[in-house]
């Protein structure tokens, strides 16, 4: 098994071979200050050990103006150095080329998942994704059984081209981080806030997205993935009305609309499980509809025993995903 | 305890005498002492200050508004009450270590009644601010309220900062009245007045909060909303 | 200890002094917004609460004179100063986002 | 024989007679010093079991018997321990009132009875912390952070975390003024501030983080407490607050915190090596100003912990700037210490390796601090491994090995007792290996991607988390060896002499080991210098029956 992420390379895009060298050229510089200390404090200790000097022989050397003036200067112009190498690194990722020459992607990040909104296409049809990691499934000795995955559900974008993320989490979630390791990127999602962050990827091939911010109990599930395809197959896709993503078709119907939105990863609605938020099973005979959805459009309204508001995220769906959703909390379906 | 001070004596080589410092009986270690913890509460209420200025700079509009819907009248009052329970405070010190222990008592109670009345009109505005809705918990200052964010934070400081403050007038009240405890104990005189002297540098800190929390409350959208920053 | 020494008549003519400065500047910080520094009345304000601060830590505090602690005053608001310097000044004035975001352009229209 | 301060006290209230009581209710410095070492010792082994227990978790992917909720409070568990609780009274608690006042030759700290106060605020502190593991839903989860508005929303007690953490913080800022004071006002005749040991030039500089960064993270916690009990919204995006401001204010406390833990273990090191090397120490002017400016630009860094939250560019840039200015005072103390070395007399006892040890591994922590202050590379590297490892190289091999390296150096001053060095030597070895061996492969880990806060991972981190688990193992076994040693020592060790090592400094012209109850008998005239050497024997010498100098 590699170890190392999918696509971890020093090219999968445009930041990757300035990121790299001023690690690099960092971690040298470093390794002979780290050796200017300990290799003379190895000889020293060996050479001047209790039994081979004499009490005569001790030195009394409390000051040597060239040699201070030599370690504070040097380590001075190395940190001027890092200072430039880390700001023009810095610089390149923040700043955003223009918005005309890319694609602005909206991302949401919310209790554990993420969604992606692109701009209209020639059509005027919106294309929205997103959704859950799908968990591992462990067997009772931890061995792995399946492995999780994101299913259909990540960002796609075309190779070579300027994306912008205009990033934001609804005002009542918390804050998360979007950080692509291929790409060395990352920033925080703050609720409130519209953070930014670009790329231009090099490679096609599929890259691991990860929620670098705590945000709780399933922060360490909370992936995706980057997808970079050839341009002309993006085209293709972007400039199509369906509602399907390269991989696959998004299924329409309640049980898809309850997996793509994370209500799984809170909700058991086939057990009586509580996970974060109550079990959803048999909701129907205890609530009308009504409820249910103001439950998932304003969930601190109401909140049941031995639970606590500021939990579940607001759910802004469409009334029809709505109605889909909540006739599923009910009929099962 | 053998805490009886006995003044020590360090002797250099050539007999020259030094007086070794104990840390009993050390006047000016415990003013020290009490500056450094003034300090702490200048960082405290300093931070504060920086939040408060933070939003400030975010939604200055709004806090022009909000500065000019509080009762200045009451506030101002209240500004005159401390700079006399100041003088009051500062006036039982002198008196002490002039050696008037009652006419020092004297001026501890009236210090005392002032601070009462500060406390009281303090309560009046709120409970004003209370009928308003602008409230801890109250329906003007919640998420959904449409008050200007601004002013929900200009609010939500300003309960902060005056409650910690008057949280501080309390504490100093209990810190005078354990004071008149201990000169009728006999324990604070004209030569051992380090209490007093940094009760009274307490309530000096105490007022001096105040002289930058009313005009950042009370002042800055008296000109109406015209004036600016 | 030279403060068991006191001039009582003298010290208790300073604070007296030092009261009718204070409200005095008093009732100037209430005709300030009506006279003077109208399009400024947040720095005039904060100017006057620092003449104030001033006079009551140099006369009622006894800083006059106290070197070792005047120092570690200065220390102390040296400090805060710089925290507002880099949270107000340079990162809240070159707040980014503006228009974009949801907690500077308040959602609800009054 | 002479009494012992194990043997007489003076008390806060009364003189009581159970021995007991007598302990509770000391102002003694000493033993309140050894009164810390003891609470502090029996959570940091809370806190290392909690490690242990994450270690296991993590040693495969996949929840391996802790779900995700259980791990993300035990890691809250473990830094809030660790860091409120361990190692911020650390250091200053145990050796700055043990042996800080022995140094500048008082009788006690400035105000023995808030010293005494302060001890029982941070009992209280400790119990609060721990009282909200069984009350409610159990101890915060929010990472010792509590970043808003996370710890805002989760439903677990973060209020009593908070509450716990501003009692500890009181503590912590009314230690700093005692020491502050004490420093001022007590050295003894003759010791100007430039005659001071380095240790004591440590805590000052570290008194003075505890007493004006401390109030703020104080506020800042009571804000947040606000926030939650009556809904103000000074750090809630729904009420317009911005979380930003949190982290800002989170970190003006919590990045000179880290300085605040570091310089007087830095300041132990400055004893060590002179006496160790039998010679004066190098550079001791630069030594000492390095730390006071380490406090000071400490203070003006925070922001490096926030490059990636959506600070403006500008504020990044100023900050990644003045933090590079850190590394340079660091860095002279690090070339200050080596050329001590330099045609000395290095005796390689146990305290001299832990203190070499760390020069290795604090070397590390603090470089790789230095990685991700460089803005680019953190926007790769913040909140990934990579940072973990920086700080766990920084605090455990920085400044607990330097606890340990004094605990070494002064046990028998405290004890009177010797342990046994070959063992002693041998834990070190245990522990340093293990140590590496559970870091290092973390700065890889951290460098491909893992994030940290992560209770399952891909499978692709298996085989570095495999081989830290490893190192884990070692270094406990190590630790628990230590404290075996330690303890043999001072049950069944040989009685050690007034200066065991021929040290300088005044805390060992002390007639007898341990000390007597007023420390001096007879507060000595400062006319030397800390670290006076003349050919391998200490200049100044003292007749130990009399007291009397004969040199
Ligand atoms: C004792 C504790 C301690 C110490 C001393 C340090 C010291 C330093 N730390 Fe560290 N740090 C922490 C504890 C500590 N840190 C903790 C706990 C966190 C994480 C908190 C959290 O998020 O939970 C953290 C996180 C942290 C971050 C944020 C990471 C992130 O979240 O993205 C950064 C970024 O700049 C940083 C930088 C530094 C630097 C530059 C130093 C410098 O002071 C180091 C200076 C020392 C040297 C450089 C080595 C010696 C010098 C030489 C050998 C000379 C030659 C070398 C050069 C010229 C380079 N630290
Ligand atoms: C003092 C600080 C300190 C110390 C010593 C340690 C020690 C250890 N820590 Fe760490 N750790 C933190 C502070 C510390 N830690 C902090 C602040 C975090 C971040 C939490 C968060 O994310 O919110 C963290 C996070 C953290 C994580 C990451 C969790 C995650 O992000 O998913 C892990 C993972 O393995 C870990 C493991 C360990 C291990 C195995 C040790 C072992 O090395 C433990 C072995 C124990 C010792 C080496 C200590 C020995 C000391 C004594 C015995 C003292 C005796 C005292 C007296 C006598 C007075 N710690
Ligand atoms: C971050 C975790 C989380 C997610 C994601 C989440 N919920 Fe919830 N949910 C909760 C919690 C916690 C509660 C209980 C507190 C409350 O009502 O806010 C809850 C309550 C509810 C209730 C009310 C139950 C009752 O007994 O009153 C319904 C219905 C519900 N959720 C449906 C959903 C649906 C549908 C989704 C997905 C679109 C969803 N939830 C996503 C955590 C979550
Ligand atoms: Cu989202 Cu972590
Ligand atoms: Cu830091």
């Amino acid at each position: 098994m590699s170890n190392t992420l999918e696509g971890f390379s020093s090219s999968a895009s445009t930041f990757n071979a300035d990121m790299d060298f001023a690690f690099w050229m960092h971690i040298w510089v470093s390794v002979a200050l780290f050796l200017s200390v300990v290799v003379p404090m190895f000889y020293f200790a060996w050479k001047y050990r209790a039994d081979k000097v004499k009490n005569e022989e001790i030195g009394t050397l409390t000051h040597h103006t060239a040699l201070e003036i030599t370690w504070t200067v040097i380590p001075i112009i190395a940190v001027m150095f890092f200072f430039y190498y880390g700001n023009t690194t810095m610089k390149m990722f923040r700043t955003m080329p223009a918005e005309s020459q890319s694609i602005v992607i909206d991302v949401e990040g919310s209790k554990w998942k993420w969604k992606y909104e692109y701009p209209a296409n020639k059509a005027g049809h919106v294309h929205k994704i997103g959704g859950v990691y799908k968990k591992p499934t462990i067997d009772e000795n931890g061995k792995v059984v399946e492995a999780g995955s994101m299913g259909i559900s990540a960002l796609y974008v075309p190779v070579n081209t300027n994306i912008i993320l205009k990033m934001t989490a609804p005002v009542n979630d918390v804050i998360h981080s979007y950080y692509v390791p291929a790409f060395r990127m990352k920033e925080d999602v703050v609720p409130g806030r519209t953070t930014k962050q670009w790329f231009n990827a090099s490679k096609v091939g599929e890259y691991d997205v990860e929620c670098a911010e705590y945000c709780g109990t399933d922060h360490s599930y909370m992936y995706s993935k980057i997808v970079v395809m050839e341009k002309d197959a993006y085209e293709k896709w972007f400039e199509g009305a369906a509602e399907d993503t390269p991989k696959g078709n998004f299924a329409k119907d309640g049980k898809a609309l309850y997996a793509q939105n994370g209500c799984a990863s809170c909700h058991s609605i086939d057990s009586d499980a509580t996970l974060v938020g109550p079990s959803l099973k048999g909701i129907g005979s205890k609530y009308d509809s009504q409820y249910l959805s103001d439950a998932v459009t304003n969930p601190d309204k109401d909140v049941p025993e031995g639970f606590y508001p500021g939990i579940m995220p607001a759910f802004k769906l469409s009334p029809e995903d709505l109605a889909t959703l909540v006739k599923y909390m009910e009929t099962g379906k | 305890m053998s805490h009886e001070y006995i003044p020590e004596i360090a002797t250099e080589r050539n007999g020259t005498e030094h007086e070794v410092q104990g840390w009993q009986d050390d006047f000016y270690g415990g003013k020290l002492g009490f500056w450094l913890f003034m300090l702490t509460e200048v960082m405290m209420f300093g931070a504060m200050f920086l939040a408060l200025a933070y939003y400030n700079t975010l939604h200055q509009q709004d806090f022009l508004d909000a500065s000019a819907s509080l009762n200045r009248l009451l506030g101002g009052t209240n500004t005159v009450i401390l700079l006399v329970s100041a003088l009051t405070m500062g006036l039982g010190l002198l008196k002490m270590r002039a050696g008037d222990v009652k006419g020092a008592k004297l001026m501890i109670w009236a210090t005392i009644i002032l601070a009462a009345i500060f406390l009281v009109i303090k309560g009046f505005e709120w409970s004003a601010e209370y009928h308003h809705g602008i409230f801890l918990m109250h329906d003007q200052l919640l998420a959904d309220s449409p008050l200007p964010f601004g002013q929900k934070l200009f609010f939500g400081m300003y309960f902060t900062m005056t409650g910690l403050h008057g949280f501080h007038i309390i504490i100093g009240i209990g810190l005078m009245l354990w004071l008149l405890k201990r000169i009728n104990a006999g324990k604070v005189s004209q030569d051992h007045h380090i209490l007093y002297w940094n009760i009274a540098l307490y309530w000096d800190i105490v007022h001096l909060i105040w002289v930058f929390v009313f005009p950042y409350y009370y002042m800055i959208g008296a000109g109406g909303a015209t004036g600016g920053h | 200890m030279g403060t068991k020494i006191v001039n009582y008549q003298e010290e208790k003519k300073v604070y007296y002094k030092v009261l009718v400065g204070l409200l005095l500047l008093t009732a100037v910080t209430f005709i300030q917004p009506h006279m003077f520094m109208t399009h400024s009345t947040f720095l005039a304000q904060m100017v006057i609460a620092v003449i104030k601060a001033w006079l009551i830590v140099i006369y009622y505090m006894h800083l006059k004179g106290e070197k070792l602690i005047t120092a570690m005053v200065w220390f102390a608001m040296a400090l805060v100063a710089v925290f507002f310097i880099i949270v107000i000044g340079i990162d809240v004035s070159n707040f980014q986002y503006g228009a974009d975001s949801y907690i500077t352009s308040a959602p609800t229209a009054n | 024989m002479s009494k012992s301060y194990f043997d007489e006290t003076h008390c806060a209230i009364g003189h009581p007679k159970s021995t007991f009581m007598q302990w509770m209710l000391t102002i003694d410095h000493k033993r309140i010093g050894i009164m810390y070492a003891a609470v502090m010792f029996t959570f940091f082994f809370v806190a290392v079991f909690t490690a242990l227990a994450m270690r296991i978790e993590l040693f495969a992917p996949g929840g391996q018997y802790m779900d995700g909720d259980t791990f993300n409070q035990a890691f809250t568990l473990h830094g809030v321990i660790m860091i409120f609780l361990f190692i911020i009274p650390g250091i200053p608690a145990v050796f700055g009132n043990i042996v800080m006042p022995l140094m500048i030759g008082a009788k006690d700290v400035s105000f023995p009875r808030l010293n005494w106060f302060t001890f029982w605020l941070y009992i209280a502190g400790c119990c609060i912390a721990l009282a909200s593991l069984f009350i409610g839903e159990g101890v915060a989860d929010t990472g010792w952070t509590f970043y808003a508005p996370y710890s805002l929303n989760t439903g677990t007690n973060v209020i009593m975390a908070l509450v716990a953490a501003f009692v500890l913080g009181m503590a912590s800022i009314l230690t700093g003024l005692n020491f502050l004071v004490t420093i001022h006002r007590l050295r003894a005749p003759g010791m100007t501030f430039f005659k001071m040991p380095l240790f004591v030039w440590g805590i000052y500089a570290t008194a003075w983080i505890q007493l004006l960064a401390t109030p703020v993270v104080g506020i800042t916690l009571i804000l947040a407490i606000m926030e939650k009990y009556f809904g103000i919204g000074i750090f809630d995006p729904a009420k317009g607050g911005d979380p930003v401001l949190f982290q800002h204010l989170f970190w003006i406390y919590s990045h000179p915190a880290v300085y605040l833990m570091i310089l007087p273990a830095f300041g132990i090191m400055s004893e060590i090596i002179p006496t160790f090397s039998r010679k004066e120490i190098f550079g001791y002017r630069t030594i000492a100003l390095s730390s006071a400016s380490i406090a000071g630009i400490g203070y003006l860094v925070w922001g490096h912990h926030l490059y990636t939250s959506g600070m403006s560019d500008i504020a990044k840039t100023v900050f990644s700037f003045l933090t590079f200015f850190v590394a340079i005072p660091t860095g002279v103390k690090f070339y200050d210490w080596v050329a001590t070395m330099y045609k000395g007399k290095i005796v390689l006892s146990t305290p001299m390796i832990w203190a070499l040890g760390t020069i290795i591994t604090f070397a590390i922590g603090g470089i790789t601090g230095i990685t991700i202050t460089m803005i680019g590379l953190d926007i790769h590297l913040q909140d990934t491994y990579y940072t973990v490892a920086h700080f766990h190289y920084a605090i455990l091999g920085g400044v607990v090995f330097l606890m340990f390296a004094g605990m070494h150096y002064w046990f028998p001053l405290v004890t009177g007792k010797m342990y046994n060095e070959t063992k002693a030597k041998i834990a070190f070895y245990l522990q340093f290996v293990g140590f590496n061996l559970l870091w290092f492969p973390m700065f890889i880990a951290g460098y491909y991607g893992m994030p940290r806060r992560y209770f399952d991972y891909l499978p692709e981190f298996e085989i570095y988390h495999q081989i830290s688990f490893f190192g884990a193992l070692i270094f406990i076994a190590g630790l628990i060896y230590m404290f075996w040693v330690f303890f043999k020592g001072w049950t069944k060790g040989e009685a050690a002499t007034p200066n065991p090592w021929n040290a300088t400094t005044l805390e060992w012209h002390l007639p007898t080991s341990p000390p007597p109850l007023e420390n001096h008998s007879k507060v000595p005239y400062v006319d030397f210098d800390p670290y006076e050497y003349h050919q391998g024997e200490p200049v100044v010498k003292f007749n130990y029956e009399t007291m009397q100098r004969i040199d």
